[in-house]
């Protein structure tokens, strides 16, 4: 098996899960749910860049940033509507609602454009080249590049901003935020606007890397990112970065050796050895509940 | 104790109905649109042409959910609740297997456009669903045609095959391939599987391109082959590849890229490049009720199947008596449709001649026929 | 400077605080003490617009805060160290702080933390430390040092002393103490610890059942009989 | 108090007799024709999914959204037994069941160790993993599925239910139950109080897969065929809403609502473009609006005292 | 062997990351002793109970219960072996009725298998019947028999304190450990809060060890009193030993504190 080969596919691959990851466990750590409707947003991205590119002829990064823009919105839409009102109650009715939400968008655009899928045009053209051997497409190295920075900037959001610190005051302590004057409300919609923009831009590089686009394109590679978040213990932004990744190697290299119809199975049980071994992800801290 | 009463079902008033069951929501929800909007059509037309007999045709849609539980369901709605004649459904051989004894104890005709498995008509122990029809092909069938198609026109020696393992559509031609490659001398130097949805064939491609094939067999539906067409070009595999009918689809040329598509060839049950009017007809009508689309295999075969049962009813004389048009169905001779002159043979199968297809820049090019 | 007129605040069917009404003065500590689950932490977390009261007025500086936003509230200068401290555990001491100036948009943040640290030098001693991390005295600290970096008029304090070492407790109060008189800020403190309080504050209000049921200058309560046996322990 | 319990056990009993003879004599005289008995087995099934997942996440509090994955188990094993063993039906319900209770047993024993979004995330992994497994044993006909003799009627499965109920209202109701509780309540306090946690949990799951395999038994031989597709993620989730929306905790809300959302589901096949728009839409605004589901903890049966303690006073 | 000790700790300790949390604990308590443990905060006295009871393991030293070692054994087991708690932060069953809060904690004392609840047969019957009935006596002894139908979270905080003691006792330990019992409490509450604890350790033939701030409480019922700083024993004696030894005014009590707890 051409193993170098195999690295840098599993790399394209998990680069996109790490994509959609970090804006899933950006939602995640702030309020601690699982926002199923995230695959959805991603699908939205990939639809608006689609239209942009294909329907206003617009080039690549305008349709990347009127698709960031509008998932930005919808993010805030979905978490205004849905969400909020269910801060107070459990959070498995809020798991219930996300699924409800992530169910209805996805049928409410087949309603209005039907279920066949779409071509994106190819709006950034693709070389490849030959690295020892291997073949990498200057797309792929572009996705890569991407998620990398966009951690990085995350990260530094998170941590070093005013409203980054008003996120982990929020997440840790919702009343105890509130004392501080940090407006609750606007700290949420602000993670969502953000972790949403990033499924967006998620989608616009799926649809120029994948070509296929279509409504329910959003459900596995939701899955694959909530996985890859918890991969890398949920809620930390670089474990899904490095979750992302590790899912994209894993399953590569189980195809690559022949066993491609155990690919998703292998990806589950890594995840769950890892849990086993490690309950909260690659980067998590086993924090036992004090008693 | 059901059966006795249906059977003067589907008489209300002066419509026929008739059911579809289809794929309209969950995983392959895309066939079942397909199917409906070509039964549509259908049934725009014969109304307008004043109906069958002179009633017009009443479609009762059902969504199965892409899930077999729920189209036995749905199977029982229509035939008890609705009291249709005759049920066109489902997209796929599991779903509509799910219905065919449903079909057979209500004595309700059951017309599959698309179920290719063997089993859709004949059962596991080999005994025949009276009520049970199809539109399509069998798999074996077309398997065959692109295996002497490698072997013969082609020339090929050591091949690999590349299916859809979550379809028993593309498991049944990749199987029947295989058999008449080797029996014709060839060899299959890999047999790689993917599951519908995926959308990363790289790795797997990877490995096929070391085994060194002179040809692929990748039969699937276009929604994964235009992808594994354009990531396998990406990669240098530059062998032909070879697909059937799942592969018919207008959007396989979006997918993969005109340029990736060259050197490709797929069996089919038409070209709708063909000058034939029945065929040209059909995609001029189809681009005018859908903003200007040009239709695929699942369109052209849920548009047949109207026009099947509506043949079968007027020679049974008949839109009501489901045991007169399982009658007529299985009598059907040299019945000119849009997917090819056909005729039931005694498994409820339609023998219809293949055309083989070749893509030159995005258009598919007429190659040869072959005849069953 | 702040006067609450009769106040009704509930949770769902609960009837937490039945017409409760009080006045805090410019430059006091006022204490409020009572017996559990008499509605303290209710009226404190009404006050700093935690809790909507159904009914009632309450004016700070003249101005009517019922219904404001909490962050509202507290640029208004009123700051509330909750029960329990509530400190934000995985964040450094000093991050605790400064989200404390969260609304302040001056340029005195860092100067102000500095002097957070002359008041509890074992904050400064422990600023790079995970706040979840410190003691429960610690963590109290912090919670104080924390409210101070609103730079607050008004300080709501709810059982500042609970759960902590007797040794803890003096400092605890003398900060208090210190507070009120360096930077002259108004202080409402919640207690169990109706001794302690009393002797530092100027006036106190007795909370039973969510009503207020008696109220005068500290030395009178202190020496009431009522309340030496129910919260001074006889 | 006890003579209470017992009376409300023996109405159950009548009540549930009451319910079989009446259905039975309407699909006899034909006022209901096969349609709307082929919903009710369809029912019987669904609530039997409901109520043994509410044990393991109403009762027990683990936070398992991998249930289909035990549904298939005793679907294709039961179906193994009747089409290629030949053995009767109620067998290889039995079979299923076990089966599926031993898969319980080696999901939970690793996976019972983590906690809510982990072990949620795990018991999914575990059910996507059967459901692959499945997908690639060519014996049980792989993604094409196995053709499966019609066995279940609406006798057998009501059976079922009544058998399901009835054991898992038992075991709730006696210090097993109550030990499956107190987890769920506060699982540190639990184990101080000295019980074993690791235990019950495990135990709970296992009834819980037990019953998920007869249910899937009876749901293969009602509908001719069974496939990997069917056994997704998605059907986990479907068995979860039940028993979330009928409320956490609450027997009778997860009971109505199976029924409730069974009927709303079928209802709208007929309306296949809105089909799945409308029930998305329905879930949210039961949960917006009605976040402790249905019934909130209370059952049916609560309601019931309360208003006769009313009357009688 | 009337003189081996009931519980024995012999130089524990336990670390988290680099913080040694407690170090050398040593401790010796007799049948019968109501012994009191004080130290700052964070001084790992919730921690020395962590270890007592099974939630922690030692990573050093060992802990005996009528000489037999309980290191390593899951909480559940060191509750049947004889030792039960309370928790800081109270930690009821919220959505459990009082009666069955209780009941819970009888579990491990009842015979009845799950096949027999399942099956209802009578040794079911009889076997919850006995559990309610021990559970009922256990309530109104604490004066909450008249609302054992309430939901435990329902109840005011200072009863929510006395079925937490409660439920421990209904799981018949030999050795009760009370974390911080009056946090919270006024004097008043405190002071029968004491009168409590005396009584109940009368009636169950109870050894008690007990976590507390409040002075009053400690010096007013305690037999014996061991104090933690930084997790290391710094002192152990007599309250009056105690109250006036200078490593335990400076650490804990500060220097006014004897005169101020006469008050
Ligand atoms: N979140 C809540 N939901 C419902 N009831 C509440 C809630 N918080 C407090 N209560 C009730 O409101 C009443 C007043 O509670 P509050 O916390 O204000 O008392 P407190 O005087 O601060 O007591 P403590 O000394 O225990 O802190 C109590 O009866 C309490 O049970
Ligand atoms: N699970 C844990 N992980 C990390 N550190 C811990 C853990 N449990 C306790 N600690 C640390 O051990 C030390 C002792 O804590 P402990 O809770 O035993 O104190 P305590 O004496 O009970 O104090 P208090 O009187 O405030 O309750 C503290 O520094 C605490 O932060
Ligand atoms: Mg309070
Ligand atoms: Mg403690």
């Amino acid at each position: 098996m051409d193993w170098i080969q195999q690295l840098v596919n599993g790399i394209s691959l998990g680069s996109i899960y790490a994509l959609i990851a970090l804006g899933y466990t950006m939602v995640y750590g702030i309020i601690k749910l699982i926002n199923f409707a995230h695959g959805e947003v991603f699908m939205i991205g990939a639809f608006v860049g689609f239209y942009a590119i294909a329907g206003w002829g617009l080039g690549f990064f305008p349709a990347l940033i009127i698709a960031m823009a509008v998932c930005a919105g919808m993010g805030m839409l979905i978490e205004r509507v849905a969400y909020r009102r269910l801060r107070g109650s459990t959070r498995i009715a809020a798991l219930i609602t996300a699924i409800g939400i992530s169910l209805f968008i996805q049928y409410l655009f087949i309603y209005f454009r039907g279920a066949q899928p779409e071509a994106y045009p190819e709006v950034i053209s693709n070389q490849t080249f030959n690295i020892l051997g291997a073949q990498i497409s200057s797309q792929s190295l572009m996705i890569l590049g991407t998620s990398i920075v966009l951690m990085i900037v995350l990260q530094f959001i998170v941590h070093k901003t005013k409203i980054g610190k008003a996120m982990r005051a929020v997440s840790h302590d919702m009343d105890a935020a509130r004392l501080m004057g940090i407006n609750v409300n606007t700290t949420i919609s602000a993670t969502f606007a953000i972790g949403s923009s990033l499924a967006g831009a998620a989608g616009v590089f799926f649809g120029v890397y994948y070509t296929k686009i279509e409504p329910l394109m959003g459900v596995i590679p939701g899955l694959k990112a909530f996985v890859a978040a918890v991969l890398g213990g949920i809620g930390i932004i670089p474990g899904a970065m490095v979750g992302g990744l590790v899912l994209g190697v894993v399953e590569t290299v189980v195809s690559g050796l022949g066993y491609s119809l155990w690919r998703d199975a292998a990806a589950f049980v890594i995840l769950i050895l890892i849990l086993l071994f490690k309950p909260s992800g690659i980067f998590g801290k086993n924090a036992r509940e004090k008693v | 104790g059901c059966g006795s009463d249906s059977a003067g079902g589907g008489e209300s008033g002066d419509t026929v109905k008739i059911g579809a069951n289809l794929e309209l929501s969950g995983a392959v929800a895309s066939y079942g649109e397909g199917i409906a909007e070509g039964i549509e059509l259908a049934v725009d037309e014969i109304n307008k042409d004043g109906g069958i007999d002179g009633k017009e045709i009443e479609i009762v849609k059902v969504d199965n959910k892409s899930d077999a539980a729920e189209a036995t369901n749905a199977a029982i709605k229509l035939t008890e609740n609705d009291d249709v004649v005759a049920i066109i459904g489902s997209a796929t051989s599991g779903n509509t297997v799910a219905q065919a004894q449903v079909a057979n104890n209500s004595e309700t005709v059951l017309l599959s456009p698309s179920g290719t498995s063997p089993n859709v008509t004949v059962n596991d122990d080999g005994s025949l669903n009276d009520f049970v029809f199809r539109t399509s092909f069998i798999d074996p069938f077309q398997g065959t045609v692109a295996a002497n198609f490698a072997a013969n026109e082609l020339g090929v020696k050591n091949v690999a095959i590349y299916a859809d393992n979550a379809s028993d559509y593309a498991k049944g031609l990749a199987a029947s391939f295989k058999e008449t490659f080797e029996a014709a001398g060839g060899k299959i130097v890999a047999e790689e599987s993917y599951v519908a949805k995926d959308t990363d064939f790289r790795s797997t491609l990877t490995r096929i391109k070391s085994a060194n094939p002179e040809f692929i067999f990748i039969p699937g539906y276009y929604e994964e082959v235009g992808l594994i067409v354009k990531q396998g070009r990406e990669m240098g595999i530059d062998v032909p590849l070879m697909g059937a009918d799942g592969w018919d689809s207008p959007k396989l040329v979006e997918l993969a890229g005109g340029d990736s598509l060259n050197n490709t060839f797929i069996t089919n049950h038409y070209s709708s490049g063909d000058p034939d009017e029945t065929i040209q007809s059909f995609v001029t009508k189809f681009g005018e009720k859908y903003n200007g689309s040009s239709p695929d295999a699942f369109n052209a075969l849920g548009y047949d199947s109207v026009y099947m049962l509506k043949d079968a009813m007027e020679r049974a004389e008949s839109t009501s008596d489901a045991k007169k048009i399982k009658d007529a169905l299985s009598e059907t001779k040299d019945l000119t449709l849009v997917t090819g002159i056909i005729s039931v043979d005694e498994d409820h199968n339609p023998i219809k001649s293949a055309t083989v297809l070749e893509y030159k820049d995005g258009e598919q090019v007429f190659k040869t026929k072959v005849n069953p | 400077m702040l006067k609450v007129d009769g106040i009704d605040v509930y949770y769902g069917n609960i009837h937490a605080l039945k017409g409760v009404s009080l006045e805090v003065l410019e430059g006091e500590i006022v204490t409020l003490i009572g017996a559990n689950g008499a509605g303290k932490s209710t009226l404190l977390k009404t006050l700093s617009g935690l809790l909507k009261p159904k009914q009632g007025v309450i004016q700070y500086e003249n101005q009517s805060i019922v219904g404001k936003q909490a962050q509202t509230i507290v640029k208004a200068g009123i700051s509330h160290v909750p029960e329990g401290r509530r400190v934000f555990s995985n964040m450094t001491v000093e991050e605790n702080l400064e989200l404390g100036a969260f609304v302040r948009k001056d340029k005195e943040v860092q100067k102000d933390i500095q002097k957070v640290y002359e008041l509890f030098p074992r904050l400064f001693e422990r600023k790079g430390q995970l706040s979840g991390t410190l003691s429960g005295g610690e963590q109290q600290m912090l919670a104080m040092g924390r409210a101070i970096m609103a730079r607050p008029k008004l300080l709501l304090l709810d059982e500042p002393s609970m759960g902590l070492a007797p040794i803890m407790v003096k400092t605890i109060f003398s900060i208090i103490e210190e507070i009120n008189e360096t930077n002259g800020t108004t202080i409402l403190l919640v207690e169990q610890n109706a001794h302690m309080a009393l002797s530092i504050a100027k006036r106190g209000y007795v909370l039973e059942t969510g009503k207020v049921v008696l109220t005068g200058s500290a030395k009178d309560l202190q020496e009431s009989d009522e309340i030496r046996m129910a919260y001074l322990g006889g | 108090m006890n003579t209470k319990k017992i009376k409300g056990f023996w109405l159950f009993v009548i009540l549930s007799i009451i319910v079989y003879f009446a259905v039975q004599m309407a699909a006899n005289t034909g006022m209901i024709n096969n349609y709307h008995v082929n919903t009710l087995v369809y029912i019987c099934i669904n609530i039997i999914l409901a109520v043994s997942l509410h044990l393991v996440i109403g009762i027990t509090g683990q936070f398992s959204i991998g249930h289909a994955g035990f549904l298939a188990v005793g679907a294709y094993i039961s179906a193994i037994v009747t089409m290629k063993l030949s053995l009767p039906f109620p067998i290889a319900l039995i079979i299923g069941g076990i089966v599926a209770a031993l898969t319980g047993l080696i999901v939970g024993i690793p996976s019972l160790r983590l906690r809510g979004d982990y072990l949620a995330i795990a018991t999914l992994g575990f059910a996507e993993i059967i459901r692959i497994i499945f997908l690639n044993i060519d014996a049980v006909g792989g993604a094409a599925g196995m053709q499966v003799t019609k066995m279940t009627t609406w006798t057998s499965a009501f059976i079922c239910l009544f058998i399901t109920v009835l054991v898992i209202v038992n075991f709730t109701n006696s210090r097993h139950g109550r030990a499956c509780i107190s987890i769920r309540e506060n699982e540190i306090a639990a184990d101080a109080m000295g019980i074993n946690t690791t235990y019950y949990k495990v135990a709970a799951f296992a009834i819980g897969s037990f019953f998920a395999g007869i249910a899937g038994g009876l749901y293969a031989h009602n509908f001719y065929i069974i496939q990997p597709v069917q056994f997704g993620f998605l059907k986990s989730f479907d068995i979860l809403i039940f028993v979330v929306l009928g409320g956490l905790g609450s027997l009778s809300g997860a009971v109505i609502s199976a029924i409730l959302l069974t009927i709303v589901s079928t209802f709208l096949q007929s309306y296949p473009e809105t089909r799945m728009i409308i029930y998305s839409a329905v879930l949210i605004l039961v949960m917006l609006y009605r976040p402790q589901g249905l019934l909130g903890t209370k059952e049916i049966t609560d309601l019931f005292k309360r208003k006769s303690v009313k009357g009688g006073s | 062997m009337e003189n081996q000790p009931l519980l024995k700790v012999n130089q524990a300790g336990i670390s988290f990351g680099g913080l040694k949390a407690v170090s050398g604990f040593d401790l010796e308590i007799h049948q019968g002793e109501l012994i009191g443990l004080i130290g700052p905060n964070g001084a790992g006295k919730t921690t020395s109970f962590n270890l007592l009871t099974g939630v922690y393991v030692p990573t050093e030293g060992d802990i005996f219960l009528e000489g037999v070692r309980l290191n390593g054994l899951p909480p559940y087991q060191v509750t049947r072996k004889g030792i039960s708690r309370t928790f800081q932060n109270i930690r009821l069953f919220n959505d459990l009725s009082v009666l069955d809060n209780v009941k819970v904690a009888n579990h491990s004392r009842a015979k009845h298998s799950m096949l027999s609840s399942i099956l209802r047969l009578p040794s079911h019957f009889n076997g919850e019947k006995e559990m309610e009935d021990k559970s009922i006596e256990l309530l109104r002894i604490f004066q909450l028999e008249h609302v054992k139908d309430e939901l435990a979270k329902n109840l005011p905080y200072g009863q929510q304190r006395r079925l937490e003691i409660a439920r421990a006792l209904a799981a018949g330990p030999k050795l009760l450990l009370l974390d911080e019992p009056a946090a919270g409490m006024n004097p008043q509450e405190t002071h029968d809060l004491m009168e409590l604890i005396r009584f109940i350790r009368e009636k169950f033939d109870l050894t008690i060890l007990l976590i507390e701030h409040d002075m009053n409480l400690v010096m007013g019922i305690c037999e014996r009193i061991y104090v933690l700083d930084h997790g290391q024993l710094i002192a152990e004696g007599l309250p009056e030993e105690i109250r006036s030894n200078p490593k335990v005014i400076e650490a804990y009590l500060g220097e006014e504190v004897s005169s101020d707890a006469q008050g």
